[in-house]
């Protein structure tokens, strides 16, 4: 086993280590060594990381007898552990975070719980219905939007504005929705990134409403109302969610009820729908689920979710611009929901933390730290292309019964 | 059984796998050069499987196949062909933006003797005529009994020295499918053998000499066609008589 | 200038721009045909094509080639980015999505993802943020027909383009590994009950592909007199869209995509508000898609798989 | 408990990054991206403050002065982030940052934990506009480069009319829109066209054609230096005969570089440049420090903005936002970028002359102030 990996690294390595030395270190005429040492560092270290983690995998399944993988016995042995004490000492431990951390690693963490709420609505979309979506991020920009330009002209608070942004998600969704219910696989990949990227052109070009490129500044943060019985009468006094460990509790809550929501629309009648789309659209019209209705539910949904995302992102930061809306945020998102697990909400929480959090503690080491990003991405979906944590369920059903005997390796003769 | 040749085909005690699905449970077989052999059995019994498996579509997990006594199981597809094992598999699988005669070039693609190929085209052209007036059309937009005569044309095309043949009578005209067993045996003429696989059980079993029956992923009955024919069992589950 | 050299104009203009996008399309389409896998890195290996040629290009400059041997010069500029992105290509392919033909498409898609961060970060760290100035051997000088100005490079370059799509069609429909990509394409296992290698076949796809994305790459730095290493990403989506539009999968397909990409694009910024450029490329898109899913010349929906 | 344990070590990797101030030290944050596309300029503000630290040498007071680059990356949550980072790790003043869209966010925290902020590149209106006490910027802002830009077109060109090209940029659509609201309160220059472009493009040539065919007297070019040089090459390939200005994201070597001859005869905004001898020694330390050929624009405004606070807290003794803010806008300080006095909003009074690009070299031409060649 190791001797074959061995082999295979050889493999690895001579293409693509040979094939990079124009492009590490030599510029025109003048080779860098020291550059290249660096590329080469990270590259070697990558390689060594894929082989102890094949050779781990490799030996494990060695010792299994069938093909049973590694990773569902892990499961195993953690669903073995009572839930409660997970997920209570999980809680208690983001309840304490903010008393230990200081204002820097409630940011990270802030911005690590804000992608893991646009995971896990992204997750009802890609991870239960199974649509590809590379333009997410736009519903996140919607939200941003709706409640800066409520905010700042008619000054509606966070929490009146929120359910209006969820609402006109919900619609973008629809209408972003409704002309790929016909489309298959990648065509629905490039309608959604096209969509996202006009929604960002549209509301840089829209001057008069978005000040455009300009972006919107001075939103109000979230409020909490609280009676006030001074001078013997009675009102509501407004405290404004300033502080990061404020914020941090409200998108902790944010969170905490979208696992609560999303969980729920798993286990319904609609999750199931959606999962049997997923599995096969064709066989699940056929078997009378309404597969438009439900499709464009679940990009309505998957919205909503982005939606509150974004008004949040926008009453945090008290500014807003549609350069942070990008193609590449979107594929961020992707990538916690794809390297979580897809359709498994711990896999997405904890795909959000690693995906956003670990880059952030490697800041220090500037590009390096994108050049081993790329790659760990590559080596972890080549070596666990089922994720982090796999979802249980689909895992079940994905073992159960082959609908298609005859699937083998290919797309075509399904 | 009575085996007089000796065999170009022979499967020990064969397993096959689909993820967690145990399709083929130990199938063994020999095929004598020069014969027509079918295989019968109803739907999922694991008659495509054991083709697949032959050809190496879908790996045999345990056993050993042999093809003219050198072991193949271990063998990719391509690799499988290039020994000169042909399949004409379920559902035609024409190359359907290709033309008749890019289809048929296709067939011969291992081989380099040129001017083999273009009389083994001859050859097809003068089993199924009707392929050399389609030679222009794509093969996407043919009939579907031209589609099969493409399909078994194709095969032909590598001059193979075993041809497995799944269910070519699947949705054709009672007559066509007369006129495609009639080119089988004028096929095997020719020196190939063939292997069969069919639902359509009296016809495979009129043209066969020896016979196999299929349930659930294992081989029930082995024996001459013609006694097949006879067995109350067969006749009962397969002749609908 | 008066309104038929206006319009020869941007019909130049849009027929550069839509070639380059065609060529970059190519690659797109026949990756997807045979391995149904949109190659995330391709933009990346584009631009590692330019980043070749810049190399090349100066050192022979430096050299004095430009001078002596003009021809060979760009001969040679053009076939050692072809090659080496070509090589590249394939490695990308080893690493990152032969492991994955099994798995999941998403798998496929993120894994894709992956190496592009990978390629592009490689690139910026290793030839500089900032953009790598071309050696302008064409010069700035132009020929004028009726008003409208064409370069000298332009006219090599839109030539070299038809001809290398040209040989590409050629190359797919009469030779022997052109018929198996086909054939591979269509239905990979029969391909492969006939005798034909498919890991040879995807990594030749993955060789031609990237090879044409690489001279468009030292294209768009012969014209455009620079590269970066994120110039990818924008002709990437553009490209896609152009593969998207003629149909993925299909060859002239790609090619009459990127010339109508190129089209609208110009028309649009050449006659109408200049800032909803992209919004228009993209709405032509989806709105193709939901008029005709399977795009220009693509094959019928009923073929594409999820 | 994997989970668990996955984020506990996450949090344990945090905090061993964040560092403790030291006794004794100063702390220069600086803010500016150092990944990304603009990666360029970025490492360029982080490399003049460095070089002024080691220039100005010990601070009085001090045991030693620190350097702790903070990276924006231009994009406003990453740039609250690195803000708070900065805070976390106790910077004392802040260089910073280089996209508005990033200094606007990261003003936020900045000022409410009380760090004296200065920007090196920033130049929206907004930005000063605010009432942040703490807030300075290094260069002039966007009205006054558009107001130098109109004035040079009024009165040195004399042109009638103007095509205005941005890319829909904070940067370069607030300085085309400044144009082009100068030019009509003038009423002398006619903006016949106003086109965008889109960042990261390599072909505008559709753009150009269309403005060819209105044939302006000048073309207004508000772009970065990118697509500025690609831009410049195909305006000559096309034969545009328009004078062509543009602004100072394009007054880089870069665009001498990628331009080539293309670039000669094009005007540019960019702050007047004093050849003092200490403009040479900065120039001399920065190649030398950095091994580069070349000292990009941002660096003197980043090198002058860490030299001003050293030599402010120097005299003043603290870094303490209030005193050390009323030190800054008191004094007259003399930079390699000219005179610095700040103004009540922590704008500076300098204006930008007009360079041209002249055997690929950029040379100054004419001072709107005065209205006299150079």
């Amino acid at each position: 086993m190791v001797r074959q990996e061995l082999q295979k690294l050889a493999v690895y390595a001579f293409f693509l280590a040979i094939l990079l030395i124009p492009m590490l270190g030599f510029r025109s005429a003048s080779f860098e060594p020291d550059r290249a040492l660096k590329i080469w560092g990270v590259f070697v270290g990558i390689l060594i990381l894929n082989f102890i983690v094949k050779a781990v995998r490799g030996g494990r399944a060695a010792v299994e007898a069938h093909k049973e993988p590694w990773t569902e016995r892990t499961r195993e042995r953690i669903s073995r552990i009572p839930r409660l004490y997970t997920i209570g000492g999980l809680a208690l431990l983001a309840a304490v975070y903010p008393l230990m951390a200081n204002n820097y690693m409630i940011d990270v963490g802030i911005t690590c719980l804000i992608y893991v709420s646009l995971g896990l609505g992204l997750n009802i979309v890609v991870g239960l219905c199974g649509l590809l979506d590379l333009g997410y991020i736009a519903f996140y920009a919607v939200g941003a939007y709706t409640y800066s330009l409520l905010n700042l002209t008619f000054g509606v608070s966070f929490w009146a504005a929120l359910p209006m942004g969820v609402v006109l998600g919900m619609v973008c969704g629809c209408i972003i929705g409704y002309p790929t219910l016909k489309m298959r696989g990648d065509y629905l990949a490039i309608v959604t990134l096209g969509f996202g990227e006009i929604v960002r052109l549209v509301l840089n070009n829209w001057d008069s409403l978005t000040a455009g490129p300009n972006g919107l500044f001075g939103m109000k943060r979230p409020t909490l109302y609280y009676p006030s019985f001074a001078d013997g009468g009675f009102s509501w006094v407004a405290y404004y969610l300033k502080s990061l460990p404020a914020l941090y509790y409200l998108i902790l809550i944010i969170v905490v009820l979208t696992i609560v929501g999303v969980r729920r629309l798993d286990n319904s009648r609609i999750g199931r729908a959606w999962i049997a789309i997923r599995e096969d659209e064709t066989a699940a019209e056929l078997s009378g689920v309404p597969t438009t209705w439900n499709k464009l539910l679940a990009y309505a949904l998957g919205a909503a979710f982005a939606s509150v995302a974004g008004a949040f992102f926008a009453a945090k930061l008290s500014y807003t611009n549609p350069n942070f809306f990008l193609f590449m945020e979107s594929c961020i998102v992707l990538c916690i929901v794809v390297l979580g697990g897809v359709g498994s909400i711990p896999g997405i929480v904890v795909a959000g933390f690693v995906l956003i959090a670990v880059p952030e503690i490697f800041r220090g080491l500037e590009n390096y730290r994108m050049l081993a990003f790329g790659a760990i991405m590559t080596i972890m979906m080549v070596v666990k292309p089922e994720g982090l944590i796999p979802a249980s369920r689909r895992k079940r059903e994905l073992h159960a019964t082959d609908p298609h005997p005859h699937e083998e390796s290919d797309g075509r003769d399904r | 059984m009575a085996v007089t040749a000796k065999s170009i085909l022979e499967l020990t005690d064969v397993h096959t796998y689909y993820d967690n699905i145990h399709a083929l449970k130990g199938i063994s077989l020999s095929i004598p050069e020069g014969d027509i052999a079918c295989l019968i059995g109803a739907n999922g019994a694991g008659k495509s499987t054991t083709l697949l498996t032959i050809s190496g579509v879908q790996p045999a997990e345990k056993g050993e196949i042999r093809f003219r006594g050198e072991p193949i199981q271990h063998l990719r597809p391509e690799q499988v062909a290039g020994k000169g094992v042909a399949q004409t598999p379920e559902g035609r699988q024409i190359f359907p933006r290709m033309t008749t005669f890019e289809n048929l070039e296709m067939g011969a693609f291992l081989r380099k003797d040129k001017a083999a190929v273009a009389e083994d085209l001859e050859w097809v052209f003068s089993l199924f005529p009707v392929l050399k007036e389609r030679a222009g059309q794509l093969g996407g937009t043919l009939s579907g009994g031209e589609q099969q005569m493409l399909a078994i044309g194709r095969s032909l095309m590598s001059r193979p020295a075993l041809l497995l043949l799944d269910e070519p009578s699947l949705g054709l005209a009672p007559k066509l499918v007369e006129r495609i067993f009639k080119t089988l045996l004028e096929i095997n003429q020719k020196g190939t053998t063939i292997f069969l696989v069919e639902q359509n059980a009296h016809m495979a079993l009129n043209i066969s000499r020896t016979g196999y029956v299929m349930e659930t992923g294992r081989i029930v009955l082995t024996d001459r066609a013609s006694a097949l024919l006879e067995n109350e069992q067969v006749k009962k589950a397969y002749l609908g008589e | 200038m008066d309104l038929t050299a206006l319009l020869l104009q941007q019909m130049v203009n849009a027929i550069f721009l839509g070639s380059i996008y065609a060529l970059i399309a190519l690659g797109y389409t026949m990756v997807y045909g045979i391995i149904e896998l949109i190659n995330f890195a391709h933009g990346e290996l584009f631009t590692a094509g330019a980043f070749i040629g810049v190399i090349v290009l100066s050192a022979l400059q430096q050299a004095g080639w430009v001078e002596s041997h003009f021809v060979l010069t760009l001969i040679i500029v053009f076939g050692l980015a072809m090659a080496y992105v070509a090589v590249l290509g394939v490695a990308v392919e080893h690493v990152a999505y032969k492991p994955l033909r099994n798995s999941s498409r998403l798998s496929a898609l993120l894994s894709a993802l992956g190496m592009s961060i990978f390629l592009s970060n490689g690139m910026m760290l290793s030839q500089g943020v900032s953009d790598r100035a071309y050696p302008q051997v064409f010069g700035l000088q132009a020929i004028e027909i009726l008003g409208a100005r064409i370069t000298k490079g332009q006219i090599f370059i839109i030539l070299l383009a038809i001809a290398l799509m040209v040989a590409l069609q050629l190359f797919v429909h009469r030779t022997r590994l052109g018929k198996a990509m086909r054939a591979t394409a269509q239905n990979r296992t029969m391909a492969r009950m006939l005798g034909i290698d498919i890991d040879q076949t995807i990594r030749i796809t993955f060789m031609i592909g990237p090879a044409l994305g690489a001279a468009a790459g030292v294209m768009v730095g012969l014209f455009y007199g620079a590269v970066r290493f994120d110039m990818g990403f924008i002709f990437m989506i553009k490209a896609f869209a152009a593969a998207i539009l003629g149909g993925i999968g299909s060859i002239p397909g790609a090619m009459l995509g990127g010339l109508i990409i190129g089209v609208i694009e110009v028309g649009w910024a050449a006659f109408l508000p200049s800032a909803w450029k992209d919004v228009t490329t993209f709405t032509v898109l989806i709105l193709v898609l939901y008029l005709k899913p399977s795009g220009l010349l693509g094959e019928s929906v009923s073929e594409v798989r999820v | 408990m994997k989970k668990a344990a996955i984020i506990g070590l996450c949090l344990v990797l945090m905090w061993g990054t964040t560092g403790m101030a030291m006794a004794k030290t100063l702390n220069l944050g600086t803010l500016s991206p150092l990944t990304g596309p603009y990666a360029q300029d970025g490492t360029d503000i982080k490399q003049g403050v460095q070089t002024a630290v080691e220039v100005f040498g010990p601070v009085e007071g001090f045991d030693k002065v620190e350097v702790m680059p903070g990276d924006s990356a231009c994009d406003g949550g990453k740039a609250t982030m690195a803000a708070n980072k900065l805070i976390n790790s106790g910077a004392n003043v802040v260089i910073g940052a280089y996209c508005s869209s990033a200094t606007e966010p990261a003003q936020i925290p900045l000022m409410e934990a009380k760090i004296v902020m200065i920007t090196p590149a920033s130049t929206n209106e907004r930005l000063t506009q605010k009432g942040y006490k703490y807030f300075f910027r290094m260069p002039p802002r966007d009205d006054v480069q558009a107001w130098s830009t109109v004035q040079f077109l009024e009165k040195k060109l004399q042109a009638k009319t103007v095509a205005l090209i941005d890319d829909k940029q904070t940067y370069t659509a607030g300085l085309a829109a400044n144009i082009k609201r100068f030019a009509e309160e003038n009423n002398l220059v006619k903006i016949a066209a106003h086109e965008h472009i889109t960042p990261g493009d390599s072909d505008f040539t559709a753009v150009l054609t269309k403005i060819k065919s209105i044939n302006p007297d000048a073309v207004y070019m508000s772009v970065y230096q990118p697509e500025g040089s690609k831009m410049i090459q195909q305006v000559r390939k096309l034969g545009l005969t328009s004078a062509f200005i543009t602004e100072d994201a394009v007054y880089h070597p870069k665009f001498l570089e990628v331009g080539g001859p293309a670039a000669e005869g094009v005007y540019l905004t960019f702050a007047k440049a004093p050849d003092t001898p200490e403009r040479q020694e900065f120039e001399k330390t920065y190649k030398e420090m950095w091994k580069v050929d070349s000292v990009g624009s941002y660096a003197y405004y980043a090198y002058d903005a860490a030299m001003m606070v050293l030599a402010a807290i120097k005299k003043c003794g603290t870094f303490d936002a209030d005193t050390l803010e009323k030190t800054l806008r008191e004094n007259t300080w003399q930079g390699v970028t000219g005179e610095i006095k700040f103004d009540d909003k922590g704008d500076r009074k300098l204006a930008h002359i007009v360079w041209i690009v002249k055997d690929n070299k950029f040379v100054s031409y004419w001072d709107p102030l005065t209205g006299k060649d150079l």
